[in-house]
């Protein structure tokens, strides 16, 4: 039988909990024992929307990120939700270089990063309601 | 040419697991060395500065430390 | 301030997430600069715990198994939570050496552990509704 789990993990918004978020994750996946790249690139992604979530979603105010991990054989399915701010054009974050904090020295790549080290980024958001990111990765190195 | 670029990056695909390992040991060898040196018990901090890797990744390595089935058996169970 | 933290884990009943349910409280809890030995004994109290909730609570069955784990200063608060079949006799459950099940080869020595290896432990549970197991630990070595 295909191999299956999943798990949910719900934090506080606070930047100290990233190294946390970023363990979790790896630490369900590493169930599939995938190899160094492929866990760093999940890490990677996951920091960043993560990150976007404390400091985009509740702007760094009290809140609860929440991320659910799950995994059907290879496919690894990761959603990284906040119910802060939201954003009113998806597409416009999207694009490389844009940030609506460039105050902060943000580099507006976050988004591109996600897309680049995973297969797929879905991004649901909903002005003051909050924001989820859904991100799909194969595994290739399983089996071999 | 392909080929052996292919051949080299399989054969540079390292498992998470045999990381976890020698980091575990990495890991066993500072914190004996801390205890001698401070004589006590160092903390996860004093040894994520020796050895420069997160305390939050330390944690995970020393999982896979003692429990060798963690990484393993799921998958082929 | 006082330094606090809290983070909420579900995972699915199966023995395949004890490992990663010890790796998810001992990364949250190694913001508090614990040493190796403290952590060895609060995943050790964990792992009874979570073992218990599968094997007991939920009889491997399919379920969702809570850890909720809090920081406060130097206190660490962990609640392992299932909503499996429940017992009727806490009491009777803590006595060293009491198994309900000694044809798994079980020891009777789950609740001794936590409680040996923790400050305080307290147990919360209703037949067929299921158990919380609190446990209490003050770390000792920070501050150092
Ligand atoms: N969780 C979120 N909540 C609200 N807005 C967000 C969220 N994530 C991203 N955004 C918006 O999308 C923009 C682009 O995000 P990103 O590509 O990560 O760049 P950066 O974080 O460097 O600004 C952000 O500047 C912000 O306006
Ligand atoms: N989460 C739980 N749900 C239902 N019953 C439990 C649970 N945890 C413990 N018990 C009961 O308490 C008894 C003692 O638990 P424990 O000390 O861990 O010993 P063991 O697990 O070896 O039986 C168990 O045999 C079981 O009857
Ligand atoms: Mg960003
Ligand atoms: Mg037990």
């Amino acid at each position: 039988m295909e191999f299956t789990n999943e798990m949910k993990l719900e934090f506080a918004s606070k930047s100290q909990n990233e190294a946390f978020a970023r363990v979790v994750v790896s630490a369900f996946i590493a169930q599939l024992d995938p190899t160094i790249e492929e866990i760093a690139d999940i890490k990677t992604a996951v920091s960043e929307a993560v990150t976007n979530a404390i400091i985009h979603g509740y702007e760094n105010t009290k809140g609860i990120v929440t991320i659910r991990c799950k995994i059907v054989g290879k496919l690894i399915e990761i959603e990284i939700c906040d119910r802060g701010k939201g954003m009113s054009n998806v597409d416009k974050a999207r694009e490389p270089l844009y940030t609506s904090k460039p105050e902060l020295e943000r580099s507006g790549m976050g988004f591109t990063i996600m897309e680049s080290f995973m297969d797929k980024v879905e991004i649901i958001s909903e002005l003051n309601k909050g924001t989820t990111v859904k991100m799909y990765k194969e595994l290739k190195s399983i089996g071999k | 040419m392909g080929e052996i670029k292919r051949f080299l990056r399989d054969d540079g695909m390292i498992k998470v697991s045999r990381s976890l390992k020698e980091t575990y040991q990495k890991v066993y060898c500072v914190k004996e060395k801390l205890s001698k040196k401070l004589q006590r018990e160092p903390t996860l901090d004093e040894i994520s500065k020796e050895l420069e890797i997160d305390k939050e990744e330390i944690t995970m390595a020393l999982e896979a430390g003692y429990n060798p089935e963690y990484l393993y058996d799921t998958i082929h169970q």
